[in-house]
């Protein structure tokens, strides 16, 4: 069984650093699974090699049993490798109408064509406007994107990913720096997210990590640390050790 | 979507629903939509054409410099590369259009699309040189490199192309076999705008068009833009074909109102020259390259009859102010005109390039 | 064969010194500078009509060749250059091309267009035999010369305060900002000793490449070629591609002189194309 | 310094033109435009040119044949489609009888197609290529063909007893055209070509082309190169030792530009070169124009180009003259045909047949005269025709 994602010994080196240190792990199918670990343990870059962003020294990924470790990152996105970024990667001069859009044409296999004007195909524009509803983004849904408050581009970054109708969606930090007044939307609409979609989160909010995982692994100076139920995790005296007596801005 | 209904749980009214969709659309097809400022601007290009007879061969000069400018812009502005060498492609229309006429066949029509598509197969060829990890400074020279070795090209094969003399002998049919070219340049004119609006069209489809929006996406976040599964390579390399093929219109359209072309349309001072065009009349929204090209000559005629021998003192001088105010800064005093050309909205400084 | 090697040899420690600059500009500020050739061409015209027009001996204006372009490019970094740092490449060639396109115009209206000619002291000129090669005097000398200045400038960088300061701004600005180093003021003269190399190299480079107003056109590929090729890392990828260029571009006219000017460009193409960061990349 | 007396010098002659201007005997001037590059690389041709012109104008009066002249000089900046709708322009909205002017070859080739459709005469006062004047059959020319000098300096070489040679030309359209006529001229005069060498256009460094010739071992070598890098090859030919090597040194007469020669200084001492004007021509005709044009145009000598423009000027004049103030092209151009006067280069005529000019080419050694450097001619080739189009 490999489950939706799975690397068997990924192992990525800076110099002679190693950032991710021989890493087999599994994500299940329509999992709810949490990764977690200190700064510096290696999460981005762990995130980064699964997308392709960057490319392992060692190791291989299977995306849904199939290769994809030497496949560039737009090819894995084809095949159903959805990410949000830590840090916002919208379009800035763009509106939540043509983000999403842009997401859901390309998905379409509509994003190569020069010759159909914006805006002609209904099915796409239902779909936007569906998925903005969701992500509550209609009232700004005409706004450039850089004037957007920040928990609005926090949600427009999860619904950028999610127009792609990724099979796998990797989440990175989806919470960080959203101001306590939007969190509850946000929080709301990670909740509601397509359940047979197989969701890997990485987060420094233990709140909700717990109220969102089903699983979670601890990655610790890129390797895996520990893997479990969050009951067993939340009670296991090593994880809390390394975890909490490292990293004490949690 | 068949996953999507689980999200309907806050299910609004259907009305309201009708809004969101019509306001979604509103949204989408605004870049498209035709502006009045834009038939104020092709009503000016076509009463030059009835007004201003005395003024048709420098008119159709600046048409083709306008095209060019406007090719430029379509990877400078769009496709977020600088190029220093963008003269390869107007140079491999016009030779080709040249050759076309002196060797196959003199009705224009047939040189001046082979000359696009011979320009465009370059541009398709050179493109992915140009979308492999490459920096900017790299992309600068490898454009650079390109046009320097066609022009070398060009001066040595001598049988094809004429050398340094040039090649001469091109002659032109009458379009269509009716309209002759005139020595006042009348036919030369409406047909430099005929060509220049239709590819204009074409240009303004294409960057509207689900493409184009990817190509705003790629230029304003390429990260985000791989990510969603864009292709960005291959279609960056596709708007570099598009933009090399109204380069190489434009060179055809040069060879056939000129009647000769020479080394000249592949030197850098050209490739420097759209740059500055395409400056002047305001990067990324289509318009910039034809308006550009209006103010260039009017400047060119002016600052010649000012201090002919050292014009281009002005000219640099120009650049360096342009640069120093801010493009942006420079951008938004017209903003009104821009925004009523591009359908933007005015959000002065939207990362240009 | 030796001959050949020896004048490429010299061509490239010229195009090194040349651009050198540049290369420091590049790497330093991230800084598209075209105009670099303008400042090379300011020291040529210095030793010219210090020569020419006052009888100053050719190694006397060697260092006013070098000090009155650096003063110039002081004052403009400080002034034009410095605000548009943060901007965009297209920014960056837009405003260096206008400054290249004026000097060239200005040159011209100054002191016409034809080209300079300076007449060598006696004892660089004509050739001497060394193991029964003979040896252009002059070469020997650019060699010499570009030689000493390759060493001086690789001490300053590796073993001078100023050279460990330099080197904190390339890697982080803002930490070195943050370690009390004067980033501006290490900026402006890094880019006044560029500059100053520039013009250096310009007047070395008279006898040699020839001046007139057009200069830093005809030239401005072949210091962008050094410095792409090298790479902005440090010093030593660009001297690097300047030989490599140097003899390669002697050489090539030498052996194969159909592919005439079309080797150099190719070659660029090509490492452009394998190595886009250039040969020595900044290791991160 | 000089410039702005030019300035003013050009100032007070505009005046000057507009208080003759009610003076002048009809209201319907007979206009001549003239195309040169004022602008870009080629600017000093048309500084020559224009500066001859202005001269030739001064000297012999703003009337011909009862018609007031008026030239309309236009920059073209040396870019031959600027130089072809500049040429259109004139004809249709300044109607001017005459076109004339045309630095470079482009410039002509591009113009010449339209002289046939508007029948206007061209006088080519600067650009060299053989083939000009055969697209055309209002084309003349009042400059010079690369073949006609070149061809001459062969014959030259071949009579002076050496007996092989090395071609050393600038890789572009002059440069060839020089040397496949100079090698056809030196191998019919029973010589031996040993190479060609081509230096790329760009860059003046000669070194590796002079290497090879010192390992060809020619008796001599023939060099044809623009003339703003003759100085530097003639300084880096001695740099290397060439001139002591027993090569011996011809060159197109353009690497000693009567206009940079002076200060190209000693490297060009005694350079043997063959061309059709000297500054230094041996007549009281050249004497006076020299003074005069160094008068109007302090710190400039007149070189080949301004004999070109000053030639253009004078046959136009001689056509009208012939023609009784008539303008049209056909008569004009007739009237031009055959026409033969006397130059500050020597005696010069237009071939009626060919419309080609037909002239001196003089062997020169460039010596110090008076302080000066002079290109001092030593041997005369009488009323050489265009070989590329005649047998001479």
């Amino acid at each position: 069984m490999s489950g939706a994602l799975q690397t068997i010994g990924l192992s990525k080196r800076f110099g002679g650093l190693t950032a991710t240190d021989d890493v087999s792990f599994t994500l299940g199918h329509g999992a709810r699974h949490a990764l977690i670990g200190p700064n510096g343990a290696g999460k981005t870059t762990f995130i980064n090699l699964l997308t392709g962003v960057l490319s392992a020294n060692e190791g291989t990924i299977l995306l849904e049993g199939e290769d994809v470790t030497r496949m560039p990152q737009q090819q894995r996105a084809r095949r159903g490798l959805g990410r949000t970024f830590q840090i916002n990667q919208l379009f800035g001069a763009m509106t939540p109408v043509e983000s999403v859009g842009l997401a859901v044409s390309e998905r379409m296999g509509g994003g190569g064509q020069f010759w159909r004007r914006l805006g002609k195909r209904t099915d796409i524009v239902d779909e936007i406007v569906e998925l903005l509803r969701q992500f509550r983004l209609i009232e700004v849904m005409d706004e450039p994107t850089a004037r957007l408050p920040y928990g609005k581009q926090r949600l427009l970054e999860i619904a950028v990913a999610l127009a792609s109708q990724p099979r796998v969606l990797l989440l990175d930090e989806p919470a960080a720096g959203v101001p306590e007044a939007e969190r509850g939307e946000l929080l709301d609409t990670l909740a509601a997210l397509p359940r047979d979609v197989s969701i890997l989160l990485i987060e420094h909010d233990m709140d909700l990590v717990f109220s969102f995982a089903d699983r979670i692994s601890v990655l610790v100076n890129g390797a895996l640390f520990a893997e479990g139920t969050p009951e067993v995790m939340r009670n296991d005296p090593r994880v809390q050790d390394v975890y909490l007596g490292s990293d004490n801005h949690v | 979507m068949t996953d999507q209904s689980i999200f309907l749980s806050a299910s609004k009214p259907r009305h309201d629903s009708d809004a969101a969709t019509r306001r979604a659309l509103d949204d989408l097809r605004r870049v498209g939509r035709l502006r009045p400022a834009e038939l104020l601007f092709w009503g000016a290009a076509l009463a030059s054409f009835l007004v201003l007879p005395g003024s048709h061969l420098l008119l159709s000069q600046t048409a083709i410099l306008g095209l060019f400018a406007l090719s430029l812009d379509l990877i400078i502005g769009y496709a977020g590369i600088v190029s220093l060498g963008h003269g390869a492609f107007f140079g491999l229309g016009a030779y080709t259009a040249g050759i076309v006429s002196v060797r196959l066949t003199e009705e224009p029509l047939s040189g001046l699309v082979l000359g696009g598509l011979v320009a465009a197969l370059a541009g398709a060829l050179t493109g992915p040189l140009l979308t492999m990890r490459a920096t900017d400074l790299s992309r600068l020279m490898v454009t650079l490199g390109i046009a320097t070795l066609l022009h070398e090209g060009a001066n040595q094969l001598t049988w094809l192309t004429g050398g340094a003399d040039g090649l001469s002998g091109v002659t032109v049919a009458p379009i269509l076999g009716l309209f002759e070219f005139d020595l006042i340049g009348t036919t030369g004119y409406g047909y430099c705008l005929i060509v220049s609006f239709v590819l204009f069209l074409a240009a303004r489809r294409v960057v509207t068009s689900p493409y184009g929006l990817s190509l705003r996406a790629i230029r304003d976040n390429a990260l985000r833009a791989r990510a969603m599964g864009i292709p960005v390579a291959a279609r960056l390399v596709g708007i570099y074909a598009f933009s090399a093929f109204i380069a190489g219109v434009a060179g055809a359209l040069l060879t056939q109102v000129t009647m000769f072309t020479s080394l000249d349309v592949l030197g850098f001072e050209r490739s420097a020259d759209v740059l500055l065009v395409l400056v002047l009349g305001g990067v990324g929204y289509l318009y910039g390259g034809l308006i550009g090209a209006v103010l260039f000559t009017v400047l060119q005629d002016r600052l010649a009859t000012l201090s002919p021998q050292y014009w281009q003192f002005w000219i640099g001088l120009i650049l360096v102010v342009i640069v120093l105010i801010g493009r942006d800064r420079l951008a938004a005093v017209p903003v009104r005109l821009r925004a009523g050309l591009s359908g933007r909205k005015a959000a002065a400084g939207e990362g240009e390039a | 064969m030796i001959p050949i090697l020896i004048d490429g040899i010299a061509y490239g420690m010229l195009l090194f010194v040349l651009a050198s600059g540049l290369a420091v500009t590049l790497g330093l500020m991230n800084f598209i500078n075209l105009a670099h050739g303008a400042f090379a061409m300011a020291g040529g015209y210095v030793t010219s009509v210090l020569m020419n027009s006052h009888g100053v001996p050719f190694l006397v204006t060697l260092p006013v060749a070098f000090v009155v372009p650096a003063l110039v490019g002081a004052v403009l970094e400080r002034t034009l250059y410095a605000p548009l740092y943060e901007r965009s490449h297209l920014d960056h060639v837009l405003f260096s091309i206008g400054l290249t396109f004026m000097a060239v115009s200005a040159t011209t209206w100054a002191m016409g267009s034809q080209q300079q000619l300076i007449s060598l002291p006696g004892w660089l000129e004509g050739r001497f035999a060394l193991f029964g090669i003979a040896i252009g005097r002059y070469r020997a000398f650019l060699i010499v010369v570009c030689a000493a200045l390759v060493v001086a400038l690789q001490l300053v960088l590796t073993r001078t305060r100023f050279g460990s300061r330099l080197r904190a701004a390339v890697d982080d600005r803002r930490v070195a900002r943050g370690l009390g180093i004067r980033v501006e003021t290490i900026f402006a003269a890094t880019f006044a000793v560029g500059s100053g190399l520039g013009g250096l190299g310009g007047a070395l480079g008279v006898p040699m490449l020839g001046l007139d107003p057009t200069f830093p056109l005809k030239y401005m590929v072949y210091f962008l070629i050094v410095v792409t090729i090298g790479g902005t890392a440090g010093l030593a990828g660009p001297f690097l591609a300047a030989l490599i260029i140097g003899v390669a571009d002697v050489a090539g006219k030498y052996y194969l002189p159909e592919l005439g000017s079309f080797l150099i460009t190719l070659l660029m193409i090509v490492l452009l194309v394998l190595r886009p960061q250039g040969l020595i990349a900044r290791a991160r | 310094m000089y410039r702005r007396q030019m300035l003013l010098a050009a100032l007070a002659a505009g005046c000057a033109s507009l208080t003759a201007m009610p003076a002048a005997a009809g209201d319907d001037p007979f206009r001549i435009g003239l195309i040169l590059p004022m602008t870009g690389p080629f600017a000093s041709t048309g500084k020559e040119i224009g500066a001859a012109v202005r001269l030739y104008v001064a000297q012999h009066g703003e009337t011909v044949a009862g018609r007031r002249i008026e030239v309309v000089l236009k920059d073209d900046g040396g870019v031959a489609d600027a130089t072809k709708r500049i040429a259109q322009e004139l004809i249709v909205h300044d109607k001017v009888s005459v076109l004339a002017g045309f630095g470079l070859t482009p410039l002509a080739l591009a113009t010449a197609p339209l002289t046939v459709r508007a029948k206007v005469p061209m006088v080519v006062m600067a650009a060299a290529t053989s083939a000009i004047t055969e697209k055309s059959p209002y084309v003349t020319r009042t400059s010079y063909t690369t073949p006609q000098v070149a061809s001459v300096i062969a014959r030259w070489a071949a009579g002076s007893g050496i007996k092989t040679m090395v071609t050393l030309v600038s890789d572009y359209g002059p440069g060839l055209d020089s040397e496949a006529s100079f090698t056809r001229s030196f191998e019919a005069a029973g010589g031996k070509m040993l190479g060609t060498l081509r230096v790329p256009l760009q860059n003046p460094d000669f070194a590796p082309f002079l290497q090879k010739l010192a390992d060809l071992r020619p008796d001599g070598v023939y060099v044809f190169v623009p003339s703003g890098v003759g100085a530097p090859f003639m300084k880096q030919y001695i740099e290397r030792g060439l001139d002591r090597s027993g090569i011996r040194l011809i060159s197109e007469g353009g690497i000693t530009d009567d206009e940079i020669l002076d200060s190209e200084g000693d490297p060009a001492l005694g350079a043997i070169t063959g061309f059709h004007y000297s500054a230094a021509h041996d007549s009281a005709l050249n004497r006076d124009f020299v003074t005069a044009f160094m008068a109007a145009n302090p710190g400039m000598r007149p070189n080949f180009m301004a004999v070109g423009g000053y030639d253009g000027m004078a046959l136009i004049y001689k056509a009208l003259e012939k023609t009784g103030g008539g303008g049209d092209g056909d008569a004009l151009i007739g009237a031009m045909k055959g026409m033969s006067w006397e130059s500050p280069r020597g005696p010069i005529a237009i071939d009626p047949e060919t419309r080609e000019i037909v002239q001196n080419v003089y062997m020169r050694k460039v010596e110090r005269v008076d302080g000066a450097l002079w290109n001092v001619e030593f041997e005369t080739f009488e009323a050489v025709k265009d070989p590329g189009k005649a047998p001479s």
